[in-house]
């Protein structure tokens, strides 16, 4: 392995980050294991780019003690109405005090932080391939793409029909959105492959995107290398820090027939599809 | 009126607050007003290029973290075409953290740094000694007094040593590296520690054993701090747990001269700052006019040290 | 049902979970039903007779406390002739905590109290050894191995030796206890602290420093069972900042045979139980019939501990 | 000093400590820094008598994060209406996540503790002189006395007259309340020694109790002796087990011309006066 590129003198790619006050407005759970979390925000919060993240401070809550922040992609945001939004998965400490969070609470926010999608004016179709929390780093990209003018192609992959979420969010957007479950096969990698294949083929494939499942990283990695279609996956990885402080956050990446180092917050959490080792 | 500024020897700070070692990178300067600090203190660096160590590298634990990032360094070109650079732009002064596995490599990154614009050297002493079955320069006063000998040849710049908290006795390691030529002690680097995950039965950390830090190590360093203060005449800088002003006077009552802020960074960005801020109201309070006033100021000549007795 | 019994050396344990020495005394028994423990360890004793030390001998830090209790004793015809009568109505076997400023005292009080009705003497070494200096015996391997030799020439009962985590290399002196004859190993006790009051400057503490203990030392205590556990042979009984059965759970993969809870029960008279009952409870869930399965279980095989590296 | 008495195996004087859950029912400013506690408490707690404490583990909350649990007095114990009270000042860590309950909220007390007020048959008044938080200690000793058919003469010393807490309890059990303050100059020693002395002439200080100063503990102790009233005052110490485990609580007393050390938890909170050390 090498040491870690030289990125981190670069500047981000949007507002200034800043530790914020906001305001929760709503915070339901969309299913069984998912909360929507929407809050009030100042206005750089809200400028925030698809892909990119906000560095939230948990509350001491209920038994929990969270000590570091917890990192939540941005699954909306709104400069108009003050807004940013999350969607997050109740896990472990952190976002079960997260969970507890009710209207009016107040909620630290750090961000918005590192790297997020980017869309070539070129492409006029995108795949987007999603599953789990990945949906929710992927649909402002979603969004972001119908306000360019880019099609998107959404495939979401799923345990079951009841964990499915976000779909009315993606077609909203104008998106033609796909599910592929366990519970019937449809998720079958294979299946899935000879759905991309057939996306290709329609020439609605400029380019991949992913993210939540190593998977279809994987997948589309190969699909990507043979076909010739760039992509980009956003990752995740425990972090303390958040900006590029701390080196807990590294994953290991291919550059030029070397491993490298890089730190998600900081060099991502968006990074080429190529690159990436799952 | 406070007078917040403190003098580390020759060096003369501005105000007593600095990030810790590894805990600070350019990031943060986008978030907060790094001027304002009494100086910065870079991640340790050293002349091998490393890539530091397996992930998992942290863990949360109550009230603190424990981490094994290890020093994933760029190597010293880097700094000097770099690091160097992108830091004199801002006028506070540049402390730079080395660290190499020998006493010569020691010396040679010392003398490799000792620029213009560096405006002291902190030796990371708390990394194994490969000349010596790989225990820490800092486990021992003898090997603490020759690493710090070989630096202070090596450098004009303020030499400060940085020494490890896990050691039975910490003020012999300090008094070593005094009589070596030391400028200033840090005081401390991390807690080993552990934590395995019951249900997986894996370590939390993928090198097994990491550094704690944070809150949950105050009270030790605050006695180590203690002291080394009182073992030495060269200024001592606490570092360990500080997350408020409150923490950073107790340090300084203790003996600190000043204080470096590492964990609580990660948690507020802007701790340094609510710190200095914080301090200095108390001290508008409190009366107080120089914060070096409180400098060792804990009044305990009327206590008598109770042999330890557990 | 899992089989909640373990072995430390030749004795038998109804289950892992005994108190720490110096946080149990027969109050408690008003409160929880003390027959469901493993063990019980009495607080430190003397021959000579002691007042402790000065107040305050308290103080709260986050997520733990500083105690700067000394041994108050009564010595040892007091143990004899009240406490030993007292524990006779209970079956649970007895352990006696002993203590002495001099081998040949630590001799002489582990023979005075190898009586019908003591199942084990711990020897509570972190004490200061007034032949050397007052540094506690558990400091260097060296008088951790004379206290233990003679110890173990004083008394046919078996003998814990309780070790201080305030050393460089806690397996050096774990190794040297070993072959001295320890049968098993408590570690440890607390951690050498401080705290003071900001506003009035003074100590927290009426001797100055004090032992930290509860949660906030976890981390590192289990980091020394860990060593400790693969430097010897002989069981190892953890002891430091245990409050849940998580955390029992956790010092038993690290190596612990036997866990002791301290602090936790000034918090929670029942934590004792809590813990049994949580860990028969998890290991149900698990599927696992012995809970000594879980001793030393940690899945470390296929990790290198890097070397220590901040 | 001498170590510790023989008391440790001494078995307490009520019912049996337990470690229980009470409800709040109420918890009520009573003026600017105390404040009235009221909780339902299963039946042992509320046999508590006068001078017994409880151990109460205070929430972590509002960003206190107490770790011990904190000693209160009894100030009131029902076991006809199942219910416990507390009078508290609101100080530190403990006292402010204290004030912080709200009805319904739960709260783990262990207690009954410790050793409390004796009264003997043969006396026909006693005075009890108390100064803040005193109070809440000294008014389950009133209402027992006056159940036992014991006078009292009350003694309540405050900073001024917004100070003054708990005087319509105390006459509502029937005692005799005369308050000085400091702000007039009556509670003055010499003054207060003087009301005193004038009790005694009357017949009224068959014993004098005390909690709460430690100038008024002196005051006492030099005019029990002098006027062979005996006497009993109830301590404070920091306390982390509250068990006589700890040993963190002790106070030196006199006993025989010796110092002894002693645990108030265990030994006391009440003690003789004449033993008891300022
Ligand atoms: C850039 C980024 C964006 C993310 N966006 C989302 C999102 O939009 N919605 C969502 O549900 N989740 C998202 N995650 C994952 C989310 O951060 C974790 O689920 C969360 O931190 C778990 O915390 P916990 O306290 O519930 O779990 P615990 O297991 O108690 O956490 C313990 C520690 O591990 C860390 N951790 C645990 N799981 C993850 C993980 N998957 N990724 C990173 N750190 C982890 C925690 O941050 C914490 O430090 C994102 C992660 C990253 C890195
Ligand atoms: C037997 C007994 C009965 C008591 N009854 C009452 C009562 O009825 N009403 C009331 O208002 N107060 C009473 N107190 C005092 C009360 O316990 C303290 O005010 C309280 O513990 C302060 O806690 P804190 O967190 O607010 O203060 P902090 O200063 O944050 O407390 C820090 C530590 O010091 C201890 N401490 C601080 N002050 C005292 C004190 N005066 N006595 C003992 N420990 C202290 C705390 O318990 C804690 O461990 C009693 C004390 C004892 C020993
Ligand atoms: C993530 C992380 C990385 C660190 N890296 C270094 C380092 O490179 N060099 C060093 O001397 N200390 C390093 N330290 C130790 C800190 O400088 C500091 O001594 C320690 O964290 C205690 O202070 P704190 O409790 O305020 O964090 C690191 C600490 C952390 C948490
Ligand atoms: C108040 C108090 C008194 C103690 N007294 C003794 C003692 O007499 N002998 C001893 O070996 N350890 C003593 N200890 C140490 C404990 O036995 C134990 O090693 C330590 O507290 C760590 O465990 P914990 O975190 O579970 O409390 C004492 C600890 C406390 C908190
Ligand atoms: S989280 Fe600190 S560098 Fe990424
Ligand atoms: S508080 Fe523990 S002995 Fe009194």
């Amino acid at each position: 392995m090498k040491p870690p590129p030289e990125s981190s003198v670069v500047v981000p790619d949007s507002a200034q980050p800043a530790d914020l006050l906001s305001r929760v407005i709503s915070n339901d759970w969309v299913n069984a294991r998912y909360k929507h979390l929407v809050v009030a925000a100042p206005p750089q919060a809200a400028q925030a780019r698809p892909g990119q993240f906000f560095h939230l401070l948990c509350p001491d809550a209920g038994g929990e003690h969270p000590f570091f922040r917890r990192p939540m992609s941005c699954y909306g945001a709104s400069p108009r109405q003050g807004t940013v939004e999350f969607l997050y998965k109740v896990a472990g400490t952190g976002t079960r005090s997260l969970a507890s969070l009710v209207p009016g609470a107040t909620l630290p926010m750090l961000g918005p932080l590192g790297h997020g999608f980017s869309l070539e004016p070129a492409w006029r179709t995108i795949v987007v391939v999603g599953r789990g929390v990945g949906l929710a780093t992927l649909a402002p990209l979603a969004e972001a793409a119908a306000a360019a003018g880019i099609a998107v192609q959404a495939v979401f992959s799923a345990r079951d029909r009841d964990s499915v979420m976000s779909v009315e969010r993606f077609e909203a957007s104008g998106a033609r959105v796909t599910v592929v479950l366990d519970s019937d096969g449809s998720s079958d990698p294979a299946k899935v492959e000879a759905l991309l294949r057939r996306l290709h083929v329609q020439g609605m494939a400029d380019a991949f995107f992913t993210c939540g499942s190593t998977r279809l990283l994987v997948l589309l990695q190969r699909l990507g290398r043979e076909l010739g279609v760039p992509g980009q996956v956003a990752l995740e990885q425990q972090m303390a820090c958040g900006l590029g402080m701390c080196f807990c956050c590294v994953r290991p990446f291919r550059e030029d027939d070397e491993v490298v180092n890089r730190r998600v917050c900081w060099d991502g959490p968006v990074f080429d599809i190529q690159e990436a080792m799952p | 009126m406070t007078d917040m500024s403190v003098s580390v020897g020759a060096l003369r700070l501005a105000n007593p607050i600095m990030p810790a070692s590894g805990t600070f990178a350019e990031g943060l300067a986008e978030v907060i007003d790094i001027e304002r600090l009494g100086a910065v203190v870079i991640k340790t660096i050293t002349t091998e290029l490393r890539a530091g160590n397996p992930v998992p590298r942290v863990a949360e634990v109550r009230s603190g973290m424990l981490n094994s990032i290890g020093i994933p360094s760029k190597g010293v070109p880097y700094f000097l075409e770099r690091t160097l650079p992108y830091y004199r732009r801002f006028a506070v002064p540049l402390v730079v953290s080395v660290s190499a596995p020998t006493v010569a490599g020691f010396a040679s990154i010392a003398k490799a740094v000792s620029v213009p614009g560096v405006a002291a050297i902190e030796a990371n002493i708390s990394c194994p000694n490969l000349e010596e079955d790989g225990r820490a320069f800092a486990m021992e006063p003898r090997s603490a007094a020759t690493v710090t000998a070989a630096l202070r040849e090596a450098t004009p710049l303020p030499l400060w040593v940085k020494l490890t908290p896990n050691v039975g006795d910490i003020a012999a390691v300090a008094r070593a590296a005094e009589n070596a030529g030391a400028d200033a002690l840090v005081v401390a680097n991390t807690v080993l520690a552990m934590a395995i995950d019951i249900d997986t039965r894996r370590p939390r950390l993928g090198s097994i054993m990491g550094g704690l830090s944070g809150p949950v190590i105050k009270p030790i360093v605050v006695r180590m701090t203690y002291q080394c203060a009182k073992a030495v005449k060269i200024p001592v800088i606490g570092c360990g747990g500080i997350a408020s002003a409150e923490d950073a006077i107790e340090y300084m009552l203790a003996g600190a001269a000043a204080v470096q802020v590492g964990t609580a960074t990660f948690v507020q960005p802007s701790a340094m700052l609510a710190i200095l801020d914080g301090m200095e109201a108390w001290c508008a309070r409190k009366g107080i006019h120089r914060v070096a006033d409180l400098i060792g100021a804990i009044r305990d000549t009327d206590l008598e040290l109770a042999p330890a007795q557990y």
